[in-house]
């Protein structure tokens, strides 16, 4: 287990590593001079030359390449020139928003998409299992800013339920948050349909029942327990999906997060904060992966190092 | 050897616990199913082998489940009736089967790692059955798990109570299968192929594992296999099944050495035999796919005696003739006469 | 094969000869790092002869396919040499393979996976004069795919068929068709007919059989089912944990075994002429080690019934003991042949 | 971009009925009728009701469904902002949305293919940097990849097929990859090496083909997806260019209208979810079929 | 809570959404020097020595001020001013800051260029010296927030600024959310208000159901196509009023053909101006008769162009171009409310004269870049006179040395450098009224509109005063 971990780290810092460059190139590539968008169309040469200094920006790319790997090392990724403070601190301290809207939204796509899920298995091709089934391929169809602001519209602005905005409150949470899942709720139901199908169709599923063990007790803890592996694989990447989709959602609902803070930095071409963006992004999808291989690997008996 | 002789013929007065009757199983929608399995007779009864020999696909598995109430969906008992105890299951709820099964009957699977669940130990997953039918506590059912781990035969029961099936080898995951069978000490254990997948050796193991607890217990057992060595090896009595029918029965000797069926006849000439080297003499032809039944006996179009009346009537299955009815040897051939005075065919 | 004849080499021959051959996989460790070998096959000689069938029985894991997988280049050996007729395989180059590849041909367990089921019959058949250009010009493959099947015994209808629509048996004589396309002097077969019915299985072993005497085909023939082997061998290595830890003529073996494993596997095989409670004294206990973890000294000595001091020292050789030819790899082999009968 | 990045293969095939699994589901057929529709009308549709992207009819701004034109003409889906008609709007769009996600499909498919496929089959340390490089793709947030490559690239059509390509091959490329893997392992692979078969043919003829159908299925799915990132890039502003028309573009434009002339955003919104929809249907269907068996 | 809202705002807070988002409240931070939607932050945070009361300037910090001489300016302090943290305000603090402003490279920089030094005569006399007659020096002083001088570079000012204004900042997340409490010690009194919050709600939508349902208080501007409904909607007052913020679309005076300044008019001419404002922007603009909103000090208003495409056709055929040419133009979206909507109804009505143009929407950033090397034909974009004051674009953009779009007119820069110098009054509204004339009929560029921003508000709020400079004075908001 140490030394599967141990490897997955290895890759893990390969992986940051490669995204870190991948942004630096990028950034760098990407046409507009950030010293203008901090200065405006009226600066002079000399005030240009004043402010690119100031943020390095004058040096040879490999030598800010190589001052930005080396400051990353020591947890500096510079300084946001266009709110002040270190990068990698305002983009730390919008994180937890990210997070909590990712988290909530995650507890709902459980909530809702795997007991429908289960519904589902019981009566394959019913009606219920073709509108979850259609359902979640709509829901993957719409586009989501669309979709959060009819959700605004709807449950603020007509039926007055929920805030439109992120005012703070737990309810505020619910709308940036529902929008976020409901593409992977009908999904995750699906997932869960098939799979407890799949699994019901095993022998071992024969074995218990040959036992004498009660249905519901065959469906919940012998089916159930192996559909709980790749169910929970799928929670984990769904938790990195959540957090790289939050971007939309978080401009369409005003959400602190890191999405929005990412996509301004972009625009204005704050380097600093788009890099400390990235490197969270990553590190945490990273993390989330390495957490389930983890769990699967805790989950599931048959996994050993050698076949994980 | 004689023992088990006379006991069988002591027992074929005895009661069949298990039987089925004319049991035709298919798949489908009432009215337009695909026939499988076509009026089986069968009997189990207590401290008897009973072995079900056939080709792949004719049916045997299904006819077994059926003992269990366990047709896998789409599959349902068209006609006649499964019997326990002298009961018609036909109108037995969940729960009833339930009770029934583990106490009264029970089975061993082909494949025991496909079997057994992966992601519960082993020692759990043969537990649970005197959790569910005794109500004991973890504690009580997980010693007397370690206890019949140990009568199966594997060793260090206590520290293999906690492994996963993966981490047991073929053998001792057959072992665990047959113990969570017998756990409850059921008057009918079912095993359908439960050696397939062993190695020879560990086949042998298995068979004599097997073959004492029946005896021991006097258990009537259903031994399904393809393998005629292994059926020779065990069973007192013989069904041999081809395109979902019982073709021919009767006891081991009866079937093996006067065989009246072509079929049984063909596959025992099939056999590579040390005592007849060269050619092997092989059943031409492939069996019928289910559904797709010739008119008459499934087996003329592969039956070298077949003649006009094969090919438009289904023989019935009828007591083998030269024999007295006592004996329980039948076959479902139109030409059984004449098969049993014709000397098996030379080899090259 | 109208040219066949000519390139029957004369039977007898020495075609394939295998030397010291240890081959296997190489596995992560336990923690995960490093890579640790597991010599499935541990140091093997065997001769295979033109026109002959070597059959090597052995049960599950003990290295039979890994050794078939070696001889037709599928795995590269960790040591020792395999010859081919004049060519030497382990220092053989790519062109040199790829000629060889033409006499040397394998039939595989299971058809319906040893055969691309996408493909039809005949592109099956055929593929192997794609891969060796000039052995038959393409006008004549449609031809040729007709004649192999007859020789199979298979309608030419077949041609076209999908091989999902085939019989498990059908499915197998068209793999024997493909491996016979390329006129080779030596099949492997690993467990060619394990998965076949009772019936079938006598149906495609009279082929091999009809093939070996018209065409002069040498087998490689691996099986775990003894009456098989018994049937068709005309010499028998018994392999167990990588080892050959007995070798004879089929007689030889099957009537007066020597090792104690040999015993114990020709009284573990069901036969038809068994009754139950029917005894086989000489049953084994236990189960196959890890290939990974072989016993010391005698390999077999952890299951053996007459397993002595010296068997957990020292490694038993594979010798000549009594008649010619007749090779066991047991201490106690030459003293107490009496225990085979 | 709410694109699924997770495998949609999770947990495997959907578990097919045990009968007739030859026979196609109606709403495959009406999946497969609605995309006809929809091709037919961005093929022929801007033939019959031309449209012109940056043509502006101030008269007759934000009228709603049914509404009446100074022309005289009626609007039946209504106009937008600008006065354009939205029926018109809506064929012109379909060229586009379907041309990207097809052209975006196509370019990511045929790299994630080849680079799956020597990946998959080699294995090695070429599996493994191409693996890694694949890694980075999937963490670096698509949507920041896709933000600054429009930014690099310019609005142009075919700078945002670039764009959503490159976020999208690494998905067939693990799709690929796997199939290759596990087709490699298979005996009829060895079977074929055995003949003496040479890694390219082995490729071509006996790997490729069973990646075929994980990689339409996949393609399936991305489609969708493609289609939906296409309109969330126009949100940010980075859609297509002005002069064209597309329905992410229009949905993004419309949805400040939201509040008061819905149907700006509203139509092609539907017909981007009603085609995005019908594609998943036709792919599942494609999926339940397919049967390794009997693939082709 | 969640999100960065909540925190730190007390009861009974005003809730103020501004259509863009506060970065940073750093008063020197280069890079929020001009922005509007951070000054109306800093101005409720900090002081100015001068303030702007509709168009007159009032004292703030300073209680009065004096020109010595033509280059010598005394401001007196008020005395009794603290800053948020207790200290008072003193006139060392005001020569501080005037400092680190010179030493900051920003926008600001060309209003401080020719002030020399600021000098502490006492603690509440402060004296500046400019390098040659300023007039505008008071107008400029509205953009210098005083700051303890220990705090001038404090990077702390960025998230917690201390000024001396009627609020302090109590939670910050940049471009979220700013909370503010009121301080309780300024010397003009407390205000009404217990606090102040401003969300930034990107969405217009979400925007405008949050006004609706009353969990904001106050939002501006309200984009032209959604004043109608904002209007309707019972409980909120809109109030509209004509911003120093217009639309301009410059021809590149350096590159063909725009360098005749008869295709300059034939595109002004071929443009259906009363219509495309009416039409699109209604109450939410006005046409513009100069090239500087009305509003602003220098105005003076000119001949609008009349609609003929058919003389617009004249035009172009007298100069050689009467097939028309294919030209393009450039703007980025976030420049102004229907800005695409704008440029495309332009560009229709140019290609009625034959005139293709190609819309180039780009980023920010690109445009940017493109707009300072003059790299493009035409330039859409939204200008704001910040100061209120036509020095500040008129003076600013049109010379050639600032060489903004190409366009080179010795006369106009010498009556430019003759305005900058004069003293404030009519002289010098004279001179830019002047300077107007020649930018307006050598079609520069074409003026379309000036925005009328629109104010929603709860009806409740009383005390609000709308400005031109989207910057109203929310201290002096009260709750009803
Ligand atoms: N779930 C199922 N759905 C459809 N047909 C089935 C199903 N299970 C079995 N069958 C069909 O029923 C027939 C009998 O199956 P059964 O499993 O009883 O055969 P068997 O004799 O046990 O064969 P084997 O030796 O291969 O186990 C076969 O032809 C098979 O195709
Ligand atoms: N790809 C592999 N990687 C690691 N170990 C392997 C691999 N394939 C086989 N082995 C191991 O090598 C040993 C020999 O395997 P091999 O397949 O040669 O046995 P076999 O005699 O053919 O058995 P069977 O009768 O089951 O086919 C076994 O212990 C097996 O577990
Ligand atoms: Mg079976
Ligand atoms: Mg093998």
């Amino acid at each position: 287990m140490g030394a599967f971990v141990a490897k997955r780290l290895g890759q893990a810092v390969i992986v940051a590593w490669g995204a870190l460059t991948l942004v630096f190139i990028i950034v760098r590539v990407v046409p507009g001079d950030p010293a203008k968008l901090i200065l405006g169309p009226d600066a002079s040469a000399d005030q240009l030359k004043h402010v690119r200094s100031d943020f390095g920006l004058d040096h040879p790319l490999w030598r800010q390449y190589l001052e930005h790997l080396g400051g990353v090392l020591h947890g500096d990724l510079g300084d946001s020139w266009r709110l002040g403070g270190s990068a990698l601190g305002d983009t730390l301290e919008r994180f937890p928003a990210t997070l909590t809207l990712s988290l909530v939204a995650l507890v709902l796509t459980i909530l809702l998409g795997f007991p429908l899920g289960m519904l589902c298995a019981r009566r394959p091709g019913k009606v219920l299992d073709l509108l979850v089934s259609t359902g979640s391929l709509v829901g993957q169809a719409v586009p989501s800013f669309w979709l959060g602001i009819v959700l605004i519209l709807l449950f603020a602005r007509e039926l007055g339920w929920l805030p439109a905005t992120a005012d703070g409150s737990f309810a505020g949470v619910l709308l940036p948050a529902f929008t976020l899942a409901l593409p992977f709720i009908g999904w995750l139901a699906r997932l869960v349909r098939n799979g407890a199908l799949e699994e019901g169709a095993k022998d071992y599923v024969r074995t218990a029942r040959a036992k004498g063990v009660p249905e519901g007790l065959v469906q919940y803890v012998h089916v159930g327990r192996n559909i709980a592996v790749p169910v929970v694989t799928v929670l984990g990447l769904l938790m990195g999906n959540f957090i790289a989709n939050a971007v939309i959602i978080e401009v369409v609902f005003s959400w602190p997060g890191i999405g929005s803070l990412m996509v301004d930095a972009i625009t204005n071409r704050d380097y600093a904060v788009v890099e400390a963006a990235v490197l969270t992004m990553t590190v945490s999808y990273i993390a989330l992966n390495l957490l389930v291989d983890v769990v699967y690997f805790a989950l599931d008996p048959r996994l050993t190092p050698e076949n994980a | 050897m004689s023992s088990t002789v006379e006991e069988v013929a002591g027992a074929t007065e005895a009661t069949p616990v298990a039987r089925l009757r004319g049991v035709h199983i298919g798949f489908g929608a009432p009215g337009r199913e695909r026939p499988v399995v076509r009026g089986v007779e069968l009997d189990l009864v207590p401290g008897r082998v009973t072995a079900l020999v056939g080709e792949s696909g004719s049916g045997k598995s299904l006819t077994t489940l059926a003992l269990m109430g366990l047709l896998p969906g789409g599959a349902r008992v068209s006609a006649g009736s499964v019997e326990i105890d002298g009961h018609d299951t036909a109108g037995f709820t969940d729960a009833q089967w339930r009770r029934l099964r583990g106490p009264k009957i029970a089975m061993v699977f082909q494949d025991p790692m496909a079997a057994l669940n992966p992601s519960f130990t082993v020692g759990w997953q043969v537990a649970e059955t005197f959790r569910r039918h005794q109500g004991v506590s973890h504690r009580t059912a997980r010693a007397r798990t370690i206890e019949l781990m140990r009568t199966v035969g594997i060793p260090d029961a206590e520290h293999k109570y906690h492994s996963y099936p993966h981490e047991f080898s073929g053998g001792m995951r057959q072992r665990a299968m047959i113990a969570m069978a017998l756990a409850l000490e059921p008057e009918v254990l079912l095993a359908d192929e439960p050696t397939t997948a062993l190695d020879v050796t560990v086949q042998a193991q298995i068979l004599r594992l097997l073959t004492t607890r029946q005896a021991e217990a006097r258990m009537a057992m259903l031994l399904v296999s393809h393998d005629l060595g292994v059926v020779a090896r065990v069973a007192q009595h013989v069904a041999v099944m081809y395109a979902g029918r019982i073709v021919e029965a009767g006891t081991l000797d009866e079937v093996y050495t006067t065989p009246a069926h072509p079929y049984t006849r063909g596959l025992l000439d099939a056999m590579p035999d040390p005592g007849r080297p060269g050619r092997l003499v092989p059943i031409e032809g492939q069996p019928p796919a289910p559904g797709h039944l010739p008119a008459g006996c499934a087996f003329a179009p592969r039956c070298r005696f077949a003649t006009e009346v094969c090919r438009t009537d289904d023989p019935a299955t009828l007591p083998v003739p030269g024999r007295g009815t006592s004996t329980g040897h039948v076959a479902a051939c139109h030409h059984s006469a004449r098969i049993l005075g014709t000397e098996p065919e030379a080899r090259s | 094969m109208n040219t066949a004849q000519a390139s029957v080499p004369e039977a007898g021959t020495a075609l394939l000869r295998i030397r010291g051959l240890r081959a296997g996989y190489a596995t992560r460790g336990r923690s995960g790092f490093g890579r640790r070998r597991v010599d499935a096959v541990a140091g093997v000689d065997l001769t295979v002869h033109a026109g002959q069938t070597l059959c090597v029985v052995g049960e599950s894991g003990c290295g039979k396919s890994t050794l078939a997988r070696s001889v037709v280049g599928l795995l590269d050996p960790f040591a020792g040499s395999i010859s081919f007729g004049d060519v030497d395989l382990s220092s053989a180059g790519r062109r040199e393979r790829h000629r060889v590849a033409r006499d040397l041909q394998m039939v595989f367990q299971d058809p319906y996976t040893s055969l691309n089921p996408r493909m039809r019959v005949a592109d099956v058949i055929a593929e192997g004069w794609h891969v060796h250009r000039g052995v038959l010009p393409a006008g004549e493959h449609a031809a040729e795919v007709d004649r192999l099947l007859s020789l199979v015994e298979l309608d030419s209808s077949y041609a076209g068929r999908r091989l999902h629509e085939l019989s498990g048996g059908q499915c197998q004589r068209v793999s024997i068709a493909r491996a016979l396309a390329l006129r080779p002097k030596l099949i492997v077969c690993d467990e060619a007919v394990s998965a076949l019915d009772v019936s079938v299985r006598a149906q495609v072993l009279n082929l091999l059989m009809d093939l070996q005497q018209e065409l002069g085909v040498a087998y490689l023939f691996i099986s775990h089912d003894l009456d098989v082997v018994r049937h068709i061998a005309d010499e028998v290595a018994v392999m167990y944990l990588g080892t050959i830890v007995e070798h004879g003529t089929a007689a030889q073996v099957f009537q007066n075994p020597r090792h104690p494993y040999t015993r114990a596997l020709l009284s573990a095989a069901p036969s038809i002429h068994d009754r139950p409670g029917g005894t086989n004294e000489s049953a084994l206990t236990g189960e196959v080690p890890s290939p990974a973890a072989p016993p010391s000294g005698c390999r077999f000595r952890t299951r053996c019934p007459i397993a002595a001091d010296v068997c957990a020292t020292e490694v038993p050789e594979l010798r000549v003991r009594g008649d010619a030819d007749h090779a066991a790899a047991c201490h106690f082999a030459g003293e107490d042949p009496a225990t085979g009968t | 971009m709410s694109a699924v990045t997770v495998p949609a293969e999770g947990l495997a095939a959907e578990a097919r009925p045990e009968t007739g699994r030859r026979h196609v589901p109606v709403r495959v057929w009406v999946g497969v009728g609605v995309l006809a529709l929809f091709v037919l009308a961005a093929l022929v549709g801007p033939l019959l009701w031309p449209y012109d992207p940056v043509a502006t009819h101030l008269a007759d701004r934000l009228l709603a469904p049914g509404g009446r034109t100074a022309t005289g003409s009626i609007a039946w889906l209504g106009t937008d902002q600008v006065g354009r008609d939205l029926f018109a709007n809506l064929l012109a769009g379909a060229r586009i949305t379907l041309l990207v996600a097809g052209a975006t499909v196509v370019v990511g498919g045929a790299v994630g293919l080849v680079v799956g496929l020597v990946s998959g089959y080699f294995g090695g340390p070429l599996d493994t940097v191409l693996s890694r490089v694949g890694d980075v793709q999937l963490a670096f947030p698509s949507i920041l990849l896709a933000i600054l490559l429009a930014g690099v690239l310019g609005p142009s059509i075919t700078n945002i097929v670039i764009t959503l390509a490159i976020t999208r091959w690494v998905i067939f490329a693990r799709v690929v990859r796997a199939s290759a893997m596990s087709t490699r392992r298979l005996e009829f692979v060895d079977s074929a090496r055995v003949l003496g078969a040479g890694h390219l043919r082995i490729l071509v003829r006996h790997v490729l083909p069973s990646c075929w159908q994980p990689l339409l299925v996949a393609a399936t799915v991305q489609v969708g997806l493609v289609m939906v990132a296409e309109a969330s890039l126009s949100f940010l502003g980075l859609g297509v260019p002005v002069d064209t028309a597309s329905w992410g573009a229009t949905v993004s434009i419309g949805r400040d209208y939201l509040g008061s002339a819905w149907w700006i955003s509203t139509v092609p919104a539907a017909a981007l979810a009603l085609v995005v929809t019908a594609v998943g249907v036709v792919g599942d269907g494609f999926r339940d079929l397919s049967d390794p068996r009997s693939q082709i | 809570g969640f999100g960065g809202g909540g925190g730190g705002t007390p009861k009974g807070a005003l809730r103020a959404a501004f259509g863009q988002p506060v970065t940073d409240l750093d008063p020197y931070n280069a890079a929020t020097a001009v922005d509007e939607a951070s000054l109306i932050v800093k101005r409720l945070v900090f002081d100015t020595l001068v303030r702007r009361q509709g168009d007159r300037l009032v004292p703030g910090l300073a209680s009065g001020w004096e020109r010595t001489n033509d280059t010598t300016w005394v401001f007196t302090l008020r005395r009794g001013a603290r800053f948020h943290d207790g200290t008072p305000v003193t006139a060392a603090d005001v020569a501080a800051c005037l400092k680190r402003t010179r030493a900051v490279a920003s926008a600001q920089t060309p209003l401080w260029a020719s002030v020399t030094k600021a000098e502490a005569r006492d603690d509440h006399t402060v004296v500046f010296t400019t390098d040659g007659p300023l007039g505008s020096l008071p107008v400029n002083l509205t953009l210098l927030f005083v700051v303890p001088a220990a705090r001038v570079a404090d990077p702390e000012q960025k998230r917690r600024p201390i000024g001396s204004g009627p609020f302090r900042v109590t939670g910050f997340t940049p471009s979220t959310s700013v909370e503010l409490a009121r301080f309780d010690d300024y010397w003009g009194g407390r205000s009404d208000l217990p606090g102040i919050s401003m969300p930034y709600i990107a969405e217009t939508s979400s925007a405008i159901t949050a006004l609706r349902t009353g969990d904001i208080d106050l939002l501006w501007p309200i984009p032209p196509d959604q004043l109608p409904e904002v209007t309707r909607v019972k409980g909120v007052t809109v109030e509209p009023v004509p911003s120093w913020t217009y639309y301009l679309n410059w021809f590149n005076c350096s590159r063909a053909p725009f360098t005749d300044a008869n295709v300059r008019r034939a595109m002004c001419q071929a443009v259906n101006l009363p219509q495309i404002v009416d039409r699109l922007f209604g109450r939410g603009g006005q046409q513009m008769r100069a090239p500087i909103p009305a509003t602003v000090a220098g105005y003076a208003a000119q001949e609008p162009w009349t609609y003929d495409p058919a003389a617009a056709k004249r035009l172009l055929a007298a100069a050689g171009l009467g097939r028309g040419f294919t030209t393009s133009m450039m703007w980025f979206d976030a420049t102004g409310p229907l800005s695409r909507e704008l440029a495309e109804a332009m560009i229709s009505s140019w290609a009625d004269i034959g005139v293709t143009v190609r819309p180039q929407s780009i980023e920010k950033a690109q445009w940017l870049e493109r707009l300072n090397s003059l790299d493009w034909d035409m330039n859409l974009q939204t200008n704001t006179v910040t100061t209120g004051d036509a020095a500040f674009t008129v003076g600013r953009l049109y010379t050639s040395k600032a060489h903004r779009m190409g366009y080179k007119n010795p006369a106009l820069d010498q009556l430019l450098a003759r305005a900058a110098a004069a003293p404030s009054g009519s002289e010098r509204d004279g001179l830019y009224g002047e300077a107007c004339k020649i930018i307006w009929s050598d079609a520069v560029g074409l003026f379309p509109l000036t925005l009328v921003t629109g104010y929603g508000r709860s009806s409740r709020l009383t005390g609000f005063t709308p400005a031109p400079n989207n910057q109203p004075d929310l201290a002096a908001v009260r709750r009803r």
